[in-house]
């Protein structure tokens, strides 16, 4: 019966014995977590015996001041030269005790971590002795390996101050001017002819009501006005290369046929132009030329030819062109070419918002086949040009709002609440009633969702307005042929009574969808979608406007349905992260990378393939590795025939020693190493500790960067000495940051199950499974499976062993693709 | 007076039954009226089908008292239309078996007037006998 | 690859017409009596086609409608049971390597496929059906069930443009889908909401197809045994509908379409005052006047509203009256 | 012994009938059988009919022509070690051992009155007096319940469809015996069906045989009118001698 180790705050077990390489070990009680299962005294004690281990103490919290002092003291009183702390996962206090390295004058890369908290305390609670046991094994591992550690260098990588901001509307607009005021160059690019997006084409805004063109129209005037920002209209990113502080970008801007230098808007182009086609901006309700200005406020605000319909340009020759004719600053030129142009900039903002779901998708609704069935946005329009007293088409009698159409419906496949359809159907609904009482105005809908600042108040006005709230989803439309007018039929499903009534007007408040050119700009950027078909952010709660992608971050509806307010909130917010990285002007990169041992290198050239990031070329007679394009992930390292590769952090002789120790004095045939890759793997068994999921205590958990780090060679020699199987937890392929790296461990493990199968060793010994870090049960479930099975099998016959020994010398591995 | 209802753990069986009977998960409906405006024979029920969603999710009993089940003609105007994607008409389908199973009809085969029979094709006998005769 | 998709596909290849397609044909009770006028039609239009319906050999009643709750497997034993007829004809040599069974009514169609889905989906409730019809061979699950309309459509508008001997000019049709030829849209052949698979036939045989707002309203089914009102207001509200849309004549592919909106005419009288009565076709009858294939082929002594009157008025049934 | 003798000679008896003189070493096989849950052993050679009498039973119904044409003595029973329920005529069924077995003296079934001469000949005859018919799920358990080994499923579906012809030529062997309906999870009464179809079929749809005609025809002028005037004259015991003499085929 220990003594809690609150009363007693002194360290212990300090012994000193001189070694080669001078160690100190910290076994940390974590207040008990970990020593109310292991046995920590004897954890250290077992530690103080191990060959190099100048000093070995436990103490109740390492990561306390108190702590840290002890380490920093320990390092100048007994000049340590690396320090293991056995405690928690390094994911979690790994900086700091980095740091008591750094200010104790140690380089902070001979720190090691046996975590002995999530991999066993809180995994093994059940069995206190297996989980000494494999605490002091841990803590061996990491001495073992820590002996070998070097200083690594810090590398960093240069961030500039350039930024892309791709989509015009007010998300963009909003990212593109916080950028550009901060200092920040910005290349906006718009893929039509002007900014402003959907914000422009609205009426008012809910709940305020101000007029949206407005308020709109000085952000975008802004734009051009701004010094830092290079605006590009109707210019589409084509390609964007590289990564975060080195993105290269080519972009094609669409040809005017207009220099927007002369031209000056005045309009006489488009009276002579013959050719008239449906109005974007209008949203079909009206007309415009080939030749047109996009809208009144348009920026920048010149003329362009719509090749796809002007006469001249479709037909060729010299037909039509009366535009030319017509313009007194003769800016028209049918001879424009598609312009292509590449730059490079640090961070992206992608802003391409959304498409209105298409209407006519809900065929019984009557879109587009009937005469008086319009969307939401297309009432926009019309309630613009009747306040502007030049009405479209006249809005009388009754009214009918249809909400949710295509949101909330899985009958199109959009199971998500579009968010703004309740608002603005609220505001449109009053403003027609406001502005004519007469107007008989219903809302059907299904549920009503006011969550906003301000919005239950302005809903209620909707009511106060007049405005009849029917809680019903109405599924059949009938047009009268003669009247047009439309019959709806609908449940009132609070009184359980059936309307079947005649609207002179049915107004479809459509929902919102991914911006189809969106899905594009994804792919470039490796950017995932939520099921929802809009890009994943980064953290739904902490990390709301970043992406997977470093130096890559979302603003507005591109990452979900959101009203304006939001859509603008996000944008700053993508800005200020973007200028928190750009700021920093250097971004720091991970030591691990892989280096060559020139004098074992005869420059074959057979690594110069294997390297999925291709960092790799022969220089001379050398193989010489680009240090910012390696990602370290190791892969390379299996294709060398002579040996001559090895990975910073991770080197052959450091997982070799940790393997041994791991195997030290375990019966043999019956351990089994796990080879976590940081970005999933070792966080996966994190997060198994911090759930308490217990798992088989013959497992020994082994970091990587990667797992294409296992070659075959480790794997059989790992064999070879007496693990009874190895089992390699990588991440899917889609979320390492190792570009190429799962193919490549696959690659690995197979060729490892080739040459197993050879030897006679069931290929059931190692084994390859990708994980997403929300597979709790599954990884702890094949660690199971695994140790169960390698008991099973019962120990490798020495002669295989050492027959593998043999095989490992000469596994090398260059097709890796 | 508002007529109260009891939430009971007969409810509760009654819920399940319909749920495992149909396979349909009954309490992810909405309450939208989807199906009732899409339904052809509504004009003759004394529920309206999304009510008689709802009466199952609360798990009335006297649901089974009520016509709705009987005059639905399985045509599916609410099957493909409802926004939570559930199949009303195997919701129908069980709660008719649940009377049928306990070897009550409800159509007396014999009751059918001669002049009907003498017209009707057997198509349509062979439906209503399918789906209102146990 | 959808079952449709498939079935296309493999119309393409065997493109119906360019002689001698044998399917195997399930024809349903209906079609044996009251419907001979599809059956009949059908028959006659698929032969012009350069298609034989190969009648199935002791086929059964299938059961209409299929059956919905999970747990009652007996009453997929009838659709079962001539699933495996297609096999034994197949075996037998009737037909040659073809799995496809052609329907002619749209329930029977429905019946037949949904069982299909569901041993398909529901391996283990074959097995059982399968024990259940110990003195039946095993069925194996290769059939594809086909709607006579999915055959027409693969055939290449040419083909039937050739076939057509007296072009139905000035004829306004509304084509009318109902329920179970579209419903449930994993069964269905066509857009749920807006069917036009009848529409391009129709427009081939010289005819107009006038949209009518009530083609896929249910006509009240077999509501018509215990509810003939409300069945006869369906038809009332269809009917009319049509009317006002243009239609001279509507066309479906289900007896029970037809026997509600055709014979109900009578009920819808007697209830609605300003109805116009409405000849009720089925498209094969359409088919055969266009292709000029004789009453026999028509038989539209069969039909409760005569369409002569319509017909002689578009001056396309002379020489029969 | 003498109980065996005279035993032997109540199985004989009993069993003459049929086992046209009973060797005695037959009765060297005995079986058991479960009539109604009560085993009995009884030779093996018996038919579930001489067996029941065997044991002791005396049938007043459940017992008719003793040739297998009359369908009176309807039995179903189960094998040993069989899950399958059969059905058979009982005077035509040998025993076998640990065969469980009982009679159904009677189904109930009432037969729609109709006037063939004033039905119209169209399938809605069904629809009209047996409209349940169009509850058939197509189980075929009747087929299987069948003792004539006729396709009962096949003729039900004939009736639906309206085929009075197949219905007539399936259906043909019919004894009425009436385990199809007893067995039917549609309550259908087949053998009453397929009786309003044979008659159906017998006045509209077969050719009216010859030789009938010209009997009709003969009785019509009165040929036969003498010879019933003698019958209806005959005391009961000079019609229990021309019966006696009558002329037939031997058995």
């Amino acid at each position: 019966m220990r003594s809690h180790p609150l009363f007693a705050p002194e360290p212990r077990n300090a012994i000193e014995i001189g070694g080669e390489v001078r160690v100190g070990v910290y076994v940390c009680h974590c207040g008990g977590n970990i020593s109310e299962v292991v046995d920590v005294e004897k954890v250290a004690r077992a530690a103080g015996e191990e060959h190099d281990v100048v000093v070995a103490r436990d103490y109740t919290h390492m990561c306390s001041d108190l702590g840290q002092r002890l380490i920093a003291d320990d390092i100048k009183e007994h000049d340590l030269e690396a320090i293991v702390v056995a405690a928690c996962s390094p994911q979690f206090q790994g900086g700091t005790f980095m740091r008591v390295l750094e200010t104790s004058g140690l380089n902070p890369h001979v720190l090691e971590m046996a975590n002995i908290r999530e991999h066993c305390s809180w995994v093994h609670g059940d069995d206190p002795e297996a989980a000494t046991a494999k605490a002091e094994s841990l803590t061996k591992m990491a001495i073992g390996k820590a002996r070998l550690d070097e200083p690594l260098e810090k590398r960093t990588m240069p961030i500039g101050k350039r930024a892309l901001v791709i989509g015009g509307g007010i998300a963009g607009i909003q990212s593109a001017l916080d950028l550009g005021d901060a200092g920040f160059h910005v290349h906006l690019v718009e893929k039509t002819a002007s900014i402003g997006g959907k914000m422009a084409q609205l009426s008012r805004t809910f709940p305020t009501e101000d007029c949206s063109a407005c308020i709109l129209s000085p952000k975008m005037a802004d734009v051009p006005a701004n010094p830092n920002i290079d605006l590009m209209t109707y210019t589409e990113v084509e390609k964007i290369d590289g990564y975060l502080g080195a993105f290269e970008v080519t972009v094609v801007k669409r040809p005017r046929y207009v220099d927007p230098q002369k031209c000056s808007a005045c309009g006489l182009c488009e009276d002579t132009c013959p050719v008239s086609v449906p109005d974007e901006y209008e949203v079909g309700l009206t007309s415009r030329k080939a030749i047109y200005v996009p809208f009144g406020f348009a920026v920048p605000n010149t003329n362009v030819i719509d090749e796809s319909v002007c006469l001249r340009l479709t037909r060729g020759g010299d037909v039509c062109g009366l535009c030319m004719k017509a313009c007194p600053q003769d800016a028209i030129s049918f001879d424009d070419k598609p312009e292509r142009e590449t730059f490079t900039v640090d961070v992206i903002v992608v802003a391409t918002g959304y498409e209105t779901f298409d209407a006519a998708e809900k065929a019984v609704y009557g879109y587009g086949r009937f005469e008086n069935v319009v969307t939401a946005l297309q009432m926009e329009r019309m309630i613009v040009h009747a306040a502007e007293g030049a009405p479209i088409r006249p809005i009388k009698g009754r009214v009918a709002f249809i909400q949710c159409v295509g949101s909330r419906d899985e009958q199109v496949g959009n199971e998500y609440c579009s968010r703004v359809c309740c608002m603005y159907a609220s505001k449109l609904s009053q403003l027609l009633k406001r502005s004519d009482p007469s107007r008989d105005v219903y809302v059907f809908y299904t549920d009503l969702r006011a969550f906003g600042k301000g919005f239950e108040e302005y809903y209620k006005r909707a009511q106060e307005a007049g405005v009849k709230f029917v809680r019903g989803r109405p599924a059949e439309f009938t047009e009268d042929p003669v009247t047009k007018k439309v019959t709806i039929k609908v449940e009132d499903t609070l009184s359980r009574k059936l309307i079947e009534s005649e609207f002179d007007l049915v107004v479809l408040s459509v929902g919102m969808v991914p911006n189809p050119g969106t899905a594009k700009i994804a792919e470039m950027l490796k950017l995932t979608e939520s099921p929802d078909g809009f890009l994943q952010e980064a953290h739904p709660k902490f990390r709301p406007v970043d992406t997977l992608t470093e130096g890559v971050f979302l603003a507005g509806t591109v990452q979900g349905p959101k009203d304006i307010p939001d859509t603008v909130a996000q944008a700053s917010a993508a800005a200020a992260r973007a200028i928190r990285l750009m700021n920093q002007g250097e971004y720091a990169l991970s030591p691990v990378v892989a280096f060559v041992r020139e004098d074992a290198c005869d420059g074959c050239g057979a690594c110069v393939d294997a390297c999925p990031a291709e960092a790799i070329r022969i220089e001379g007679k050398l193989a010489s590795i680009s240090e910012s394009a390696c990602t370290g992930c190791g892969a390379c390292l299996a294709s060398c025939p002579k040996d001559a590769l090895d990975l910073k952090g991770y080197t052959n002789d450091q997982l070799e020693a940790e393997v041994e120790a791991a195997l030290e004095d375990a019966e043999p045939g019956t351990v089994v190493l796990v080879f976590a890759d940081d970005m999933t793997g070792y966080r996966l068994a994190d997060n198994v500790g911090t759930s308490r999921l217990p798992y088989a205590s013959d497992s020994r958990i082994i970091g990587v960067p990667s797992g294409s780090r296992v070659t075959p060679k480790l794997a059989l020699r790992a064999l070879a000495l007496g693990a009874g199987g190895v089992l390699v937890a990588d991440s899917e392929e889609k979320s390492t940051p190792y570009v190429g790296s799962t193919r490549a461990m696959r690659a690995h493990a197979a060729e490892t199950k080739r040459i197993l199968e050879e030897e006679g060793v069931d290929p059931e010994r190692v084994r390859s499974v990708e994980f997403v870090t929300v597979m709790l049960a599954k990884f702890a479930g094949q660690i199971d499976e695994m140790c169960a099975l390698v008991r099973s099998l019962g120990p490798i016959p020495q002669e295989k062993r050492d027959a593998l020994k043999e095989r490992a010398d000469g596994a090398v591995l260059v097709d890796q693709k | 007076m508002a007529e109260k209802i009891a939430i009971t753990s007969e409810g509760v069986a009654l819920l399940d039954r319909i749920t495992k009977l149909s396979g349909e998960k009954i309490t992810m409906c909405d309450q939208c009226g989807t199906c009732t405006a899409s339904c052809p024979m509504v004009a003759e029920m004394d529920v309206t089908p999304s009510q008689l969603m709802r009466m199952v999710q609360l798990g009335q009993n006297d649901v089974l008292d009520t016509k709705t089940m009987w005059l639905c003609a399985s045509c599916f105007a609410c099957t493909v239309r409802c926004p939570r994607g559930l199949d009303l008409s195997k919701v129908a389908e069980a709660l008719r078996q649940i009377t049928l199973r306990k070897a009550i009809d409800r159509i007396d085969v014999r009751e059918i007037p001669e002049d009907d029979l003498d017209e009707l094709p057997q198509i349509a006998l062979v439906a209503a006998l399918r789906k209102l005769t146990g | 690859m959808t079952q449709d998709k498939a079935s296309r596909a493999r119309g393409d290849r065997r493109e119906a017409g360019s002689g001698g397609t044998r399917l195997p044909y399930y024809p349903g009770c209906t079609l044996k009596t009251t419907a001979r006028n599809l059956e009949d039609s059908a028959l006659a239009v698929a032969r012009a086609l350069g298609i034989e319906l190969v009648e199935l050999p002791r086929w059964n009643c299938c059961g209409v409608v299929a059956s919905l709750t999970d747990d009652d497997l007996m009453r997929h034993l009838a659709p079962l049971r001539n699933l495996i007829r297609v096999q034994e004809a197949n075996a037998a040599g009737i037909v040659e390597d073809e799995m496809r069974l052609v329907t002619l009514c749209s329930m029977c169609f429905n019946t037949l496929k949904r069982t299909n889905a569901r041993v398909a989906e529901r391996p283990e409730d074959l097995e059982k059906l399968n024990d259940l019809m110990y003195k039946e061979e095993d069925y194996e699950g290769g059939v594809e069930v086909v709607h006579f309309l999915e055959i027409l459509r693969e055939i290449d508008p040419e083909t039937i443009r050739r076939n057509v001997k007296r072009p139905l000019e000035g004829l306004k049709v509304a084509p009318y889908y109902g329920c179970t030829l579209l419903r449930p849209k994993e069964i269905g052949i066509d857009d749920p909401e807006r069917p036009t698979a009848q529409d391009d036939i129709i427009r081939e045989l010289g005819a107009e197809v006038v949209d009518n707002p009530r083609k896929t309203v249910c006509c009240g089914s077999y509501q018509t045994v215990a509810n003939k009102d409300a069945v006869a207001d369906l038809a009332y509200d269809i009917l009319t509908h049509a009317r006002a849309a243009g239609a001279d004549v509507l066309t479906t592919f289900c007896p029970l379409c037809a026997f509600n909106l055709d014979n109900r005419q009578r009920e819808v009288a007697a209830r609605h005052p300003d109805f116009e009565h409405m000849p009720v076709l089925y498209l094969t009858q359409l088919m055969a006047l266009a292709f000029g294939l004789g009453e026999e082929a028509c038989r539209f002594d069969l039909n409760f509203v005569d369409p002569a009157g319509v017909l002689e008025a578009s001056q396309l049934v002379k020489e029969e009256s | 012994m003498s109980t065996k003798t005279s035993m032997m000679e109540r199985i004989s008896e009993s069993t003459r009938s049929l086992t046209t003189g009973v060797d005695t070493k037959d009765v060297e096989h005995w079986v058991t059988i479960h009539i109604m849950g009560r085993g009995y052993r009884v030779p093996a050679d018996l038919t579930i009919m001489t067996a029941m009498e065997f044991a002791g039973y005396k049938l007043i119904r459940s017992c008719g022509c003793r040739q297998g044409f009359c369908g009176a003595c309807a039995t179903v029973f189960r094998r040993k070690g069989e899950y399958r329920l059969e059905t058979a005529l009982a005077c035509q069924t040998r025993v076998e051992d640990g065969m469980s077995l009982v009679q159904i003296p009677f189904v109930p079934a009432d037969a729609a009155s109709y006037d063939v001469a004033a039905e119209e000949y169209s399938y809605t005859v069904f629809s009209k007096h047996y409209p349940e018919v169009a509850r058939c799920v197509s189980c075929n358990t009747c087929t299987k319940a069948c003792p004539q080994d006729l396709e009962v499923m096949d003729y039900v579906q004939a009736a639906i469809k309206g085929d009075f012809e197949a219905l007539t030529e399936a259906s043909f062997d019919c004894i009425q015996c009436g385990l199809c309906a007893i067995r039917c999870p549609a309550e259908i009464a087949q053998y009453h069906v397929a009786q309003l179809g044979r008659r159906m079929y017998g006045r509209y749809g077969s050719a009216e045989p010859e030789h009938l005609k010209n009997r009709v025809a003969q009785i019509e002028q009165g040929e036969f009118d003498e010879a019933l005037d003698e019958l209806v004259g005959a005391t009961k015991d000079d019609l229990k001698k021309r019966y006696a003499a009558r002329e037939r085929e031997s058995d």
